[in-house]
């Protein structure tokens, strides 16, 4: 029972989905279909929330090594999620100017706009950035002309390194306009163009049916893996 | 000990049939063997005394050389001195079952495994190997230990600073099992632990006063490196100190002898890989016996041995026979046979061990099934000779379409330079061409590679004797050991009959001759022992004699008892599946190579 | 120094890189911009457009992404507002509305005070759901937008009235950072509506290689990461910038600079890493 | 290039080219009088006989309309243009435009069930504009079937209708190969290495949520590594960035668990929800690689920009690393830092290579008459492409080069819709 009913669930709602594509009468089930989804996508947060909170509780309280760092990670969740539900600091909507929590919590200058811009953004941003860094120490250990595969890399990666900057267009602007064609920045949009679009597309093709033959194994109910395991 | 005054060498091996001695001597300033001896092995009851078979043996050499080797007392004359007695006396054994041990590992691919590298490496028979992913349920391993009475258990898991919650669990194991020794209940069972060092503490906690417990360096600090040797070091110290001392009369023996005795096979490994580290070659060990099938391999410095236990020509013949299927047996028989008499053939053999081939059929199917068990061991010993498991590996992005696994054979048929034969099916074969013709068969080496047997399986005493005496057992082994039957030439690669394989040109030592082979095509070139000739080879497109496919090769070609032969099967070698057709071509390669007497073929 | 490079940490790589960016950018390294015909027929499309035509502007980028992807939304904004399009914003990223409110902020509120909320611009905000959402907005977006991003009712804003579907806008702008992003819109929007829709798109330089393939078809015009934002802005500014251009609208070109360099560094890195690897081949180290 | 598109553009976009080139046929026109050679037109009579039909097999939004022209046979250098409204007093909204020889057009983008009025006028070249004829008010009409759908609805029955008989097929024991994966073989020695070494493994399912068919391919991997940890008794940490994928493996892990016959050894704490927020989670996992040095880590399921600081982060810990996902702009950094990679489909076959189940082998086979089909229609469409290129329009056979740009416009036009 524990398996047969999401199974059908699943098997309803994906042919519903199916259906709606090709026969037009039905577009509107695929809709409502498409919105419940949405809805249940919603208690996500609520089930992540009280995960969050039994994790880092179970840290501290067993007084795991960084124990410390769950205690900020739920102090800064407490204060986040109080500053944002209460809008604390937010002025009221203009139409509804006596209702004070009918402002908008994202309010430029409110406490929780003053969280996003000042702690999340940068933090974020920082992460990101970090990758320019990764990608460096990467090419400096794996880019290795190696065998001709790697020449070929090797090579490409050089011209769309210098395509995608000024020095590409100094480089070769010295070439001819009947020659126009080799140099570095018209070479990167034709690798872009041609060569890197076949090998995307013959990836993409195989990523789809496999895609498509994942998704037709969930509905028929062979792939159970999603309901925990892949057999009962 | 001054090795510049040392004439006279004794060594002898104890078998569990038969002891074998022989007698090492500086002739001309360069040490020979000279004679040699045997004698029935007097373990068992009635003698119970392993020193009787040695005298016998020794005193059998001393009438042949004419020298007393024995006093009055029945104990061995040193040192030397002119026309008596010897400088050095060394011995290995392999009575009773040779050393059997059990092995314990965390994973078992990876430090069990290590562990069982390590038992091999020393000349042991691993009879079980426990790990903690061991599918069997602990109650069931626990009685695999009660039941199998090892001489020794080797413990090890986790690298150092690595897991100790498994260690003790594999203790944990062991302990409560209280295994017992096979020889004399009154002893207490050697476990060594060669783990991870933080574990020593608990694992001296975990076994109590009932065993024996030898702590070493682990025998895999990192997973990215083995250390076996502190580990086969004591494994060769308990063998001696407890094993052997077990043993009916070993702990006279063991007085008498000037280098620890050693396990047979350990010895034979160690004169292979001697051999390997001072020539800077690849070389692969073979000794087929009747119960068991040994390979030692030596491959860029790595040594490895395995024992396929099953596969031998007369006790296990029969096992030979299901494993490899009758069927394929007969591919390599040039003779047409009866499938029922070949059956009878085999059991007779199975329950008459050391009956020898009284016809030309059995002659001939005996080689077959000989060819089958040599193929089947090298396989399993491909399977084992690896590269380590579990290490990280360093990509770069010329992988991407080809990822390597770890744990891939690190045998390489095109590194093999040197291929010894040993066991009584190979040398003993009536004609070297047999032992080249099974050699090529079963082994399938490519490029060049020099075949060679051992005369008088003298490899242990060697492998011995070069822990004392390292000159000396190398010049024996060349000189007097190693019979050279001479050199293989194959191509890598597989074609159409008839199409170009490889050109050849050989010039040197009076011969000087070039051609060309073509696929599925053999040449024997006679090319007598001593004798060295320059190789010239031009594989074909698609071939691969070393350099790469179709690229030129220079080497050396060895004269043998047998010479030159140049092979255009294709590697890997591929059988007809019609039984006529491969008749034929068997009788094909048997006149090229002249394996049998004219009159029979 | 062959040892010394041969194990080197990591962490001088990092130093580099750091100087590598860093000094462009206290330097204020600049380079003039070539458009490329993607920049360009993006810029066309827009063009084509008449005062008052309705956009959509999904901005589903974090401010992870908001260097690579902020100057382009900025100066889409400022396109459109120029154009004197209706302007529809929305996101698909938790974070994207914020994303629409700086650029609100930034280019309308601050350059463009004559244009009012609800009238000529609006913002629908985030909604959870991924390509879900797409799929169900694209026939009907009352479906799942009842409210703009700030609570206020669709029904009460001038410039919702008779929006049923997004079919309805003569334009997609998607600035995307990944999912849900370009390739659902895509697939969701363009693909299915082919004949009623179009769009334009900016990414990140990782995903522009798997978007090229929707190019000219679904997409006929995309800007490539920083680049192909520098090469649109160097386009609308020298189109609609006049003299002075603000230096909020030059933002991309001015981080053009640190990815030049940046470029560089990689581009010696593996030289150095290769001139090693030949060293240790020709030493028979590997194999 | 830039011409190319937008000359690609304007074919396509027919309103576009309206306004675009509004302002230069003026002044060719312009310039045309000037020059002194102009005859003073009439304005074109207008078009006649307009009907307006529902467009068939379609979700209702799309109406056809052919009509007749009295005048010239065809309306010389001169155009149609084709709008409609719901109303008379409306003003009329412009759907598009025919090019002077061509009197059908189908207006789309309507709403089903709704009255439309349609008008069509002539303009020549001079840009003057004939009398508008208004058609009958026609609503589009919502069909049972998308008729411009069909070609890919046989195609997916072609797809789904072979990989249900390849399962039925395996299922009935007829043995089906799959390729030896090395990054699956190396499942074990991961985990393994993670045991003697006494570290954790680390398994990450991706940054998407269980929609994702990623996240499931991955989730498929996950049981068999938490099958080896069973059997190994090594420590498995499962963090996740989504709450239902949380669940998922938890459910997932479990079960394997109870397989490798050590469901006490099961612990839910290990596999958590961290956060949704996709660099936070980046740095809880940097922060737990770098503390804890896991052994090996997993990377399976959809992965973005973090792939690379995840990898490279595992990497420099000295892990034994394999991932798997289907982006491909994450590929070359999985491939640069990790052990194993499974790229794109080979991470899909995962389950099927793991489990050796012939429901999944099949739909393996399945895909590969996917593939047929879809290299079919690749190498039909070149060489017809190819051949209506060399014997058209200017070339040597013009019967031949319309057979076969027909057949390319059928296939791109309409099947591949």
């Amino acid at each position: 029972m524990k398996r047969n009913i999401p199974l059908l669930i699943t098997a309803f709602s994906g042919l519903v989905l199916i259906l709606a594509y090709f026969i037009p009468m039905t577009q509107s089930w695929g809709e409502v279909a498409a919105i419940w989804f949405d809805i249940l996508a919603s208690i996500a947060f609520i089930l992540g929330g009280g995960n969050l909170i039994k994790l880092h509780a179970r840290k501290m309280a067993l007084r795991q090594a960084g124990w410390a760092y769950s205690a900020i990670t739920l102090l800064a969740f407490a204060l986040t999620l109080f500053i944002g539900l209460s809008k604390i600091g937010v002025s009221p909507n203009l139409q509804f100017p006596d209702m004070a929590w009918s402002g908008h919590y994202r309010e430029s200058g409110a406490p929780f706009w003053w969280i996003y811009e000042y702690a999340f953004k940068p933090l974020t941003a920082t992460t990101f950035s970090m990758l320019a860094f990764y990608i460096a120490s990467a090419a400096f250990r794996a880019f290795r002309a190696k065998n001709l595969e790697a020449i070929l890399l090797l090579g490409t990666a050089f011209i769309i390194l210098l395509g995608r900057t000024f020095a590409g267009i100094i480089l070769t602007s010295w070439l001819p306009d009947s020659l126009a064609g080799l140099r570095i920045e018209n070479l990167t949009v034709e690798i872009m163009r041609v060569v890197n679009t076949a090998g995307s597309r013959a990836i993409m093709i195989g990523i789809a049916l496999g895609v498509a033959s994942t998704s037709l194994k969930v509905l028929l109910g062979v792939d159970r893996s999603y309901l925990g395991s892949g057999e009962e | 000990m001054d090795l510049d005054k040392i004439n006279v060498i004794l060594a002898t091996d104890c078998g569990s049939t038969t002891t074998k001695a022989i007698l090492i001597e500086k002739v001309d300033g360069q040490f020979r063997q000279t004679y040699r001896g045997e004698a029935p092995t007097t373990v068992e009851e009635p003698f119970a005394d392993v020193t009787i078979g040695v005298v016998n043996a020794v005193t059998e050499i001393g009438e042949l050389a004419g020298r007393r080797l024995v006093d009055e007392q029945g104990r061995i004359i040193r040192p030397a001195s002119d026309g008596e007695g010897c400088d050095i006396y060394i011995s290995t054994s392999s009575a009773g079952g040779g050393l059997q041990m059990m092995v314990a590992g965390v994973i078992k691919q990876m430090t069990a495994e290590s562990a069982k590298r390590a038992a091999l490496g020393a000349g042991a028979i691993v009879m079980d190997v426990i790990a903690a992913n061991d599918p069997r349920k602990p109650h069931q391993q626990i009685q695999r230990i009660r039941e199998l009475r090892p001489d020794m258990i080797l413990v090890s898991g986790g690298v150092d600073g690595g897991t100790t919650t498994h260690v003790v669990q594999i203790a944990e194991l062991i302990a409560p099992a209280k295994p017992r020794p096979r020889f004399g209940n009154e002893y207490k069972m050697p476990v060594i632990y060669a783990g991870n060092r933080d574990a020593r503490p608990l694992i001296e906690k975990t076994f109590d006063e009932s065993v024996d417990l030898k702590i070493v360096d682990n025998l895999r600090p990192v997973l990215e490196q083995e250390n076996l040797g502190p580990a086969r070091d004591m494994i060769h110290d308990v063998f001696l100190e407890h094993v052997m001392a077990h043993a009916p009369g070993y702990d006279k023996l063991i007085t008498w002898t000037d280098a620890p005795i050693m396990p047979t096979p350990g010895a034979v490994g160690n004169i292979l890989q001697a051999i390997a580290d001072r020539d800077g070659i690849n070389a692969v060990g073979v000794d087929i016996g009747g119960a068991t099938t040994d390979v030692f391999s030596v491959f860029n410095g790595t040594f490895n041995r395995t024992v396929s236990a099953n596969l031998g020509m007369s006790y296990s013949i029969s096992n030979v026979c299901a494993e490899a299927t009758m069927e394929r047996v007969l591919k390599w028989v040039h003779l047409p046979m009866e499938d029922r008499e070949l059956r009878n053939r085999v059991k007779n053999k199975m329950i008459r061990p050391t009956t020898i081939p009284q016809s030309l059929e059995a002659l001939v199917f005996e080689q077959a099934v000989a060819r089958e068990a040599l193929r089947l061991a090298y396989k399993q010993h491909k399977e084992f000779a690896t590269t380590l498991k579990g290490v990280q590996q360093q990509r770069t992005v010329g992988d991407t379409f080809s990822q390597r696994m770890s744990g891939l054979t690190i045998v390489d048929n095109m590194a093999m330079d040197l291929l010894v034969a040993s066991g009584g099916v190979l040398s003993h074969a009536p004609r070297m061409a047999q032992t080249v013709a099974m050699l090529m068969d079963a082994f399938e080496p490519e490029g060049v590679t020099y075949l060679a047997k051992d005369s008088i399986f003298m490899m242990p005493h060697l492998g011995v004797l070069a822990q004392v005496h390292p000159d000396a057992a190398m010049e024996v082994f060349e000189r007097d050991c190693l019979i050279y039957l001479g050199t293989c030439v194959a191509a890598k690669g597989v074609s159409k009959p008839g199409k170009p394989c490889f050109k050849y040109r050989l010039h040197g030592s009076g011969l000087d001759e070039a051609g060309e082979i073509r696929f599925g095509e053999l040449k024997l070139i006679p090319f007598g022992p001593g004798q060295e000739a320059e190789l010239e080879l031009e594989p074909a497109r698609g071939f691969d004699l070393g350099a790469g496919s179709g690229k030129r090769v220079q080497s050396k070609a060895r004269g043998g008892t047998v010479g030159i032969v140049l092979d255009g099967r294709g590697r890997p070698l591929v059988l007809p599946e019609d039984p006529a057709q491969c008749r034929t071509l068997m009788g094909d390669w048997v006149k090229v190579l002249g394996l049998y007497a004219d009159s029979d073929q | 120094m062959y040892t010394f490079l041969k194990n080197l940490d990591r962490r001088w790589i990092f130093l580099l890189m750091f100087l590598a960016v860093a000094i462009p950018i206290l330097f204020e390294l600049q380079f003039p911009e070539h458009p490329t015909g993607l920049a360009q027929a993006v810029f066309d499309e827009i063009e084509a457009l008449q005062p008052g035509d309705p956009v959509l502007l999904a901005f589903d980028y974090d401010p992870a992404s908001e260097g690579e992807l902020g100057p382009m939304a900025t100066t889409f904004t400022y396109h459109c507002a120029k154009k004197g399009l209706k302007m529809y914003f929305m996101a698909l990223w938790p974070v994207g509305a914020q994303m629409i409110d700086d650029n609100i902020a930034k280019v309308i509120k601050a350059d463009f005070p004559e244009l009012e909320y609800g009238k000529d611009y609006v913002n629908l905000g985030y909604k959870s759901g991924y390509e879900g959402v797409i799929k169900v907005i694209v026939t009907n977006l009352r479906g799942l937008y009842t409210t703009d991003s700030y609570g206020t009712s669709i029904d009460s804003i001038p410039m919702m009235e008779g929006v049923t579907d997004i079919r309805q806008m003569k334009l997609l702008v998607n600035v995307s950072a990944g999912y849900p992003g370009t390739t659902e819109w895509v697939q969701y929007a363009i693909t299915p509506f082919s004949k009623d829709l179009r769009m334009v798109a900016g990414c990140t330089g990782i995903t522009a290689p798997l978007l090229y393939p929707y190019i000219p078809n679904q997409l006929p015009g995309l800007l490539g990461a920083i680049k192909g934002a520098a090469e649109y802005e160097q386009l609308v500014m020298d189109a609609y910038g006049g003299e002075k251009v603000d230096q909020k609208y030059m933002k991309a070109r001015q981080r053009m600079g640190p990815q030049l360099i940046a470029h560089l560094l990689i581009i010696g890195l593996i030289i150095v890493a290769n001139i090693l690897f030949f060293m240790e081949k020709r030493k028979g180290v590997v194999r | 290039m830039a011409n190319m598109i937008s000359r690609e553009r304007l074919r396509r976009r027919l309103p576009a080219l309206w306004y675009g080139t509004w302002l230069l046929r003026t002044v060719f026109v312009f310039v045309f009088i000037a020059a002194g050679a102009a005859v003073v037109a009439a304005p074109p009579p207008a078009p006649t006989g307009l009907t307006a039909k529902d467009h068939g097999w379609d979700k209702g939004t799309a109406v056809d309309l052919v009509w007749e022209y009295p005048g010239e046979a065809a309306l010389d250098g001169g155009f149609f243009l084709i709008s409609y409204a719901m109303d008379l007093e409306d003003d009329f909204r412009i759907a598009g435009q025919t090019l002077g020889y061509e009197t059908v057009y189908t207006v789309n983008g309507l709403t089903p069930g709704v009255d439309y009025y349609f008008k069509v006028v002539a303009v020549n070249s001079a840009l003057e504009e004939s009398e508008a004829v208004v058609s009958e008010p026609v609503a589009g009409r919502l069909q049972w079937v998308d008729g411009s759908r069909i070609w890919f609805l046989i195609t997916v029955m072609i797809f789904c209708g072979s990989v249900v008989y390849f399962i039925r097929h395996a299922r009935k024991g007829r043995p089906l190969k799959v390729r030896k994966i090395a990054g699956l073989e190396a499942v074990d020695e991961a985990v393994g290495r993670a045991t003697e070494m006494g570290r954790s493994v680390i398994f990450v399912p991706g940054i998407q949520d269980m929609n994702d068919i990623q996240t499931i391919a991955g989730i498929n991997v996950l049981s068999r590594v938490a099958q080896i940890a069973a059997e190994n008794s090594a420590s498995l940490e499962v963090p996740t960035t989504r709450s239902l994928v949380m669940t998922t493996a938890r459910e997932t892990v479990q079960s394997a668990f109870l397989r490798a016959g050590r469901p006490e050894a099961y612990d839910e704490n290990k596999i958590n929800y961290i956060t949704d927020e996709q660099f936070g989670y980046v740095a809880y996992l940097q922060g737990q690689m770098v503390r804890e040095k896991p052994a090996a880590c997993f990377y399976m399921g959809a992965f973005f920009a973090e792939a690379l600081i995840l990898a490279e982060t595992g990497n420099s810990v000295g892990a034994i690393q394999v991932a798997g996902t289907a982006m491909p702009a994450q590929l070359p950094f999985f491939v640069a830092s990790c052990d194993y990679t499974l790229i794109g489909e080979e991470f899909f076959a995962a389950s099927a290579y793991l489990t050796g189940s012939p429901e999944e082998l099949g739909s393996l086979k399945g895909q590969d008459v996917g593939k047929v089909l879809v290299a079919i229609g690749i190498v039909l469409g070149v060489v017809f492409a190819t051949l209506a290129s060399i014997t058209g329009p200017e070339g040597l056979n013009l019967e031949s080069y319309h057979f076969f740009q027909g057949f390319v416009d059928y296939l791109q036009g309409t099947v591949l819709h």
